[in-house]
């Protein structure tokens, strides 16, 4: 029978960022895949070889627009481990606060983008209503609703008010009551089972094989999570647990971003009753001294690492990032394999791809299906006019 | 007022336009910040369907494109292309910083700063990223400047020069072929 | 003359084209503001849909390249005729004037034609998402046309006529078919909903998957003619079921003006596709999108089936009530 | 039990290694055994995983740095050092699926070989971007006259 060759993308309704895939159907069915992230690659680990720490830190917060904290506290945190530098405990909390209410925001999104995926708009509507009392606290804490700027070497920017605590505080309970909400929803809505259930599954051992991190991951059991395992800002004080499922499909990574949702809306309330008195920062230098430091974090996608290496001036000598969704790629070329065309865009939808993270470099990924190995075919031309292009073979 | 003056059918059709605005979504490089703002919008707090405004996933159906963030130097032959798909009459809004002047990124080895050098902007909106309230202010005020070209029979008023396409290298050359 | 005149107007007025279109665009106003209204939010103004239709019309058209803009062009004004013509033989305010026996088969055939516009409109674009949803288009055609006829054959079979305006004086007569014939009516509405491609069955159109399927390349005049033959066939649609399940706009009584008749029979019309509208924006709202080959497995194993028991049941109570 | 110094102790052999951190183990090794080194650290140490792998240019050599974790979350760093003029390791990414991707990128960025991985052609960048040039290089500049994906800008 006839392959089909399908491009998606550069600029596709599923996809919220460019990425091209080519997929080779047969039928409605997957036979292989080829991946081009490149689109976005905009050079920022060369740029920031060249900016100093200072001016790093928001040209790091925009390398994505939905984990800016996570890239900006991993990086800062990085450079104050070289530096040998302690910052104060409230500064940690009132970083970890930003964090868990990034990874709710994210979460919440993605429980909406995973809906829209399936057609399911009403989900879309009433996580993305929720999801902005989660913005409304952010954008009071921080000034803004993405990119939050807070923080800088040694430190946060900006101090809690108590009437910001206690508005973030009241704000609470509905999120709690709604975070349920979905739970129930979740495992309960035919047609979400229907989508979810046994699509894009990935067993334990092709999860540690292909490396895919943070809720692809546990959700096949794996329990790597980087805030248990390394803890890191207010982690080590803050008792939570690690959501883990063993199902392994896009229903299993669903519940566990919802399980997740409710953990960190612990955490969050955790912080926001137990945050310590205290200065917010620490007087930091402005250079660095010669050292290097793999910079591990939970971003909402799963674990950041950036590998920072400094050379004894205000700048880095190099700084590479390796972010979740990268890691995740592997996988998701693995799962895509058999699939039905219908959905692809639920499986690429469920690592939660963050491709203005991933094509700062950029990566092409095959898959042979029969065999599950990974091997890399020529690349070929790539027809990018998605538009009027059907070719056959 | 010169509107009084068009005929039936175009002021029919001029009205309906400002009514009926679909836009669509192109992210040439952004950072992901001004793609969730844009879908912030659709949400029950902002809500734009109450102003006719449709997100459309087909550039043919779209009277607006909205080019979210700084042109790679990889998407503007790409976002050019798609511009080109869309129907007349057509408008295109650069968000951010980024699409106005690369924001962050400027100077940046693979960016080509900004959304102009690639096809004509219409309107510009400051921000990094823009509030929902704000992506809303710039189609309204996209709509202001529909209203003003149907008056004047075109976009060629306040256009000082033509926007050249973009000099492409070889290889886009073949694809093109 | 008057005869003559009273069918024009009857075409081309009311109940006809004119009516038609403008009860179109209300109902797609109400469905899309029932759904926003759920989703908590605003939604649109009333006159939406009709500031969709002029803009698209006076958008320019663009011929894809290799494509035969003439074909391109015929296509959605052919599914708009077809669909239009199918409500003129609809009972609105009483019988039809054009009724005559067999009209149902004729109805049901004309309105299954826009998925078949819709198969050639992508197969025509030659654009690979545009194929994929013309094709989706076709087979989805396939599995819910047999339970939505199976379905709409029952209240023919019962009423022992293929003239929709007999079954609704039928049902004038006796009784509803939606007390006798549940089951069928539930199959009926959700062949509909599968017919009209709205969520959960907007499969060919999926614009997470194929962008917009068949209607990815149609521009301008073209666009806005296949969508108004969407909303045509909702009010073509939920009118049929009304008239077939709901017993129409047939009143238990007859009012001495004819005048006076007519209008309570359009009143009820009016409320009772209003009801079906409510019931279809519910489904659409609580609903994601099935996969095909789900719909496959739902509409044979499930839909088909209870279909066919329902053509039983109707044949035993033929058999035991009405034919005696 | 694998702990932090029976790593230590066991990497010894493939060259020098040291504790570095609390739960991270550094290892200077050359480029022949790097993959003996990786098996190792699978094999007997429980290091499955990969988290990334790091390139640096040091202006007269290259750095690689290849990152392994395991259960017992002790990272493993593996550091090869290999010359400027044609920087090549042998690839990984039979061993560990994932390191085809970061092998590709870094190929892309710093134009390091990998000989045996199946395929290392240009995928970050795009198809006309200039042959023998590595954005992230120190000493790389943009030539005026080339063309970098598809556009050609008056910066450049």
């Amino acid at each position: 029978m006839a392959e089909v060759v399908i491009p998606i993308g550069p600029q596709h309704p599923a996809l919220k960022e460019p990425v091209n895939f080519r997929i080779i159907a047969d039928g409605e069915k997957i036979v292989r895949l080829e991946l081009d992230l490149s689109y976005n690659h905009r050079g920022i680990e060369k740029a920031a070889e060249q900016r100093n720490f200072i001016r790093v830190l928001p040209l790091l917060e925009r390398v994505c627009g939905i984990c800016s904290h996570s890239h900006a506290t991993n990086f800062a945190k990085g450079v104050e481990e070289i530096m040998a530098l302690e910052i104060p405990p409230r500064a940690r909390y009132i970083r970890t606060i930003i964090a868990e209410l990034e990874r709710m925001h994210s979460h919440l999104l993605w429980l909406g983008v995973a809906a829209h995926e399936i057609g399911f708009n009403t989900l879309f509507m009433w996580t993305w209503r929720d999801r902005e009392a989660v913005q409304d606290t952010l954008e009071e804490m921080s000034g803004n609703r993405v990119h939050y700027g807070m923080n800088e070497i040694g430190g946060v920017r900006r101090d809690l008010t108590p009437a910001q605590i206690q508005a973030a505080l009241s704000r609470l309970p509905v999120l709690e009551e709604r975070v349920r909400q979905y739970r129930q929803m979740v495992e309960s809505e035919e047609t979400l089972l229907m989508r979810f259930r046994g699509v894009g599954r990935l067993s334990k051992e092709e999860v540690l094989k292909y490396g895919a991190v943070g809720p692809t991951a546990r959700a096949s059991g794996v329990d790597y999570d980087v805030r248990k395992d390394d803890p890191y800002l207010a982690y080590a004080e803050v008792p939570f647990n690690v959501v883990t499922d063993t199902s392994g499909d896009v229903y299993g990574r669903t519940r566990v971003r919802v399980g997740e949702l409710g953990e960190s809306l612990k955490i969050v309330r955790y912080c926001l009753e137990h945050i310590p008195e205290g200065p917010i920062r620490a007087d930091a230098p402005h250079t660095a001294p010669e050292g290097e430091t793999l910079s591990r974090y939970e971003a909402p996608r799963g674990e950041l690492a950036h590998f920072i290496r400094t050379n004894g001036t205000d700048k880095a000598e190099r700084i590479d990032i390796r972010t979740p969704t990268l890691a995740n790629w592997t996988s998701v070329a693995v799962c895509l394999v058999n699939q039905n065309l219908a959905d692809i865009p639920v499986i690429v939808a469920a690592i939660d791809p963050c491709l203005s993270c991933t094509s700062r470099l950029t990566v092409v990924n095959r898959n042979d299906g029969t065999a599950g190995v990974i091997t890399f075919d020529e690349l070929r031309r790539r027809r990018d006019r998605q538009w009027d292009r059907q070719e056959l073979r | 007022m010169a509107g009084a003056a068009l005929p039936l059918g175009r002021r029919l059709a001029g009205w309906a336009r400002l009514k009926s605005p679909w836009i669509t979504v192109y992210n040439s490089g952004a950072c992901n910040a001004c793609d969730i703002e844009i879908i912030a919008c659709l949400m029950p707090r902002f809500d734009i369907e109450r102003f006719g405004i449709l997100v459309k996933g087909s550039p043919r159906h779209a009277d607006i494109m909205i080019v979210t963030g700084n042109v790679t130097l990889k998407q503007a032959s790409r976002l050019r292309r798609v511009w080109e798909q869309m129907p007349e009459p057509k408008y295109v809004i650069a968000l951010g910083a980024c699409g106005a002047a690369g924001g962050v990124f400027h100077g940046l080895y693979h960016v080509a700063d900004d959304v102009n050098r690639v096809i004509p902007v219409d309107v510009y909106v400051a921000g990094c990223p823009p509030r929902p309230d704000e992506i809303i202010d710039a189609v309204v005020r996209c709509l202001g400047l529909m209203k003003e070209d149907a008056a004047h029979g075109g976009k060629e008023w306040r256009q000082e020069k033509p926007v050249p396409a973009p000099e492409t290298g070889p290889a886009a050359g073949r694809r093109a072929a | 003359m008057t005869d003559s005149l009273f069918l024009l107007v009857y075409i081309f007025l009311f109940p006809g084209f004119a009516f038609l279109i403008l009860y179109a665009w209300a109902l797609s106003f109400l469905d899309r503001k029932i759904a926003a209204r759920m989703q908590q939010r605003v939604g649109p103004p009333f006159y939406q849909p009709f500031a969709d239709f002029i803009k698209m019309l006076a958008k320019e058209v663009i011929n894809p390249r290799g494509v035969d803009w003439r074909l391109f062009d015929a296509i959605p004004l052919v599914a708009l005729a077809a669909v239009m013509t199918a409500f003129l033989y609809i009972p609105v305010t009483g019988a039809s004037p054009l009724a005559f026996p067999g009209d149902l088969v004729v109805v049901l055939y004309l309105l299954s034609l826009p998925a078949v516009a819709l198969f050639l409109l992508g197969w025509l674009s030659r654009n690979i998402f545009a194929a994929i949803g013309g094709v989706r288009a076709v087979t989805m055609l396939f599995i819910y046309e047999v339970p939505f006829f199976l379905a709409a054959l029952t209240p023919a079979l019962m009423a022992g006529s293929w003239s929709i305006s007999d079954i609704v004086l039928w049902q004038q007569k006796n009784l509803w078919f939606v007390f006798l014939q549940p089951i069928g009516f539930v199959v009926a509405l959700v062949g509909l909903q599968a017919k009209l491609e709205r969520t959960p069955f907007d499969i060919p159109e999926a614009e997470t998957e194929v962008i917009a399927g068949p209607w990815t390349e149609l521009t301008g005049r073209r666009l806005a003619l296949m969508d108004l033959c969407v909303q045509v066939s909702l009010v073509a649609g939920s009118a049929l079921i009304v008239a077939l399940f709901l017993g129409g706009p047939a009143l238990p009584w007859t009012l001495s003006p004819p005048w006076l008749n007519a209008l309570a029979g359009f009143l009820l019309f009016l409320i009772k596709t209003l009801a079906i509208i409510l019931i279809l924006a519910s489904i659409r709202v609580a609903t994601g999108r099935i996969r095909i080959d789900q719909l496959n497995d739902i509409g044979w194993k499930y839909l088909a089936g209870a279909a066919l028991v329902q053509v039983g049941i109707a044949l035993v109570i033929n058999y035991l009530w009405v034919t005696p | 039990m694998t702990t932090i110094s029976t790593i230590t102790e066991r990497l010894q052999g493939f060259g020098t290694a040291e504790q570095v951190r609390s739960n991270r183990v550094r290892l200077k090794t050359t480029p022949d055994r790097v993959r003996d080194a990786i098996t190792v650290s699978q094999v007997m140490l429980g290091c499955d995983r990969l988290v990334t792998i790091s390139a640096l240019d040091h202006g007269t050599t290259f750095e690689l740095l290849y990152h392994l974790i395991g259960p017992h979350r002790i990272i493993i760093s593996l550091s090869v050092s290999l010359q400027r003029d044609h920087p090549s390791s042998p690839t990984v990414s039979d061993l560990l699926p994932p390191a085809g991707i970061y092998e590709r990128q870094i190929h892309d960025l710093f134009g390091i070989m990998f000989p045996g991985n199946p395929d290392l052609k240009k995928i970050i960048l795009n198809e006309d971007w200039p042959a023998d040039e590595y954005p992230l290089r120190k000493d790389w500049k943009p030539r005026p006259e080339s063309f970098y994906g598809g556009i050609k800008t008056e910066r450049l």
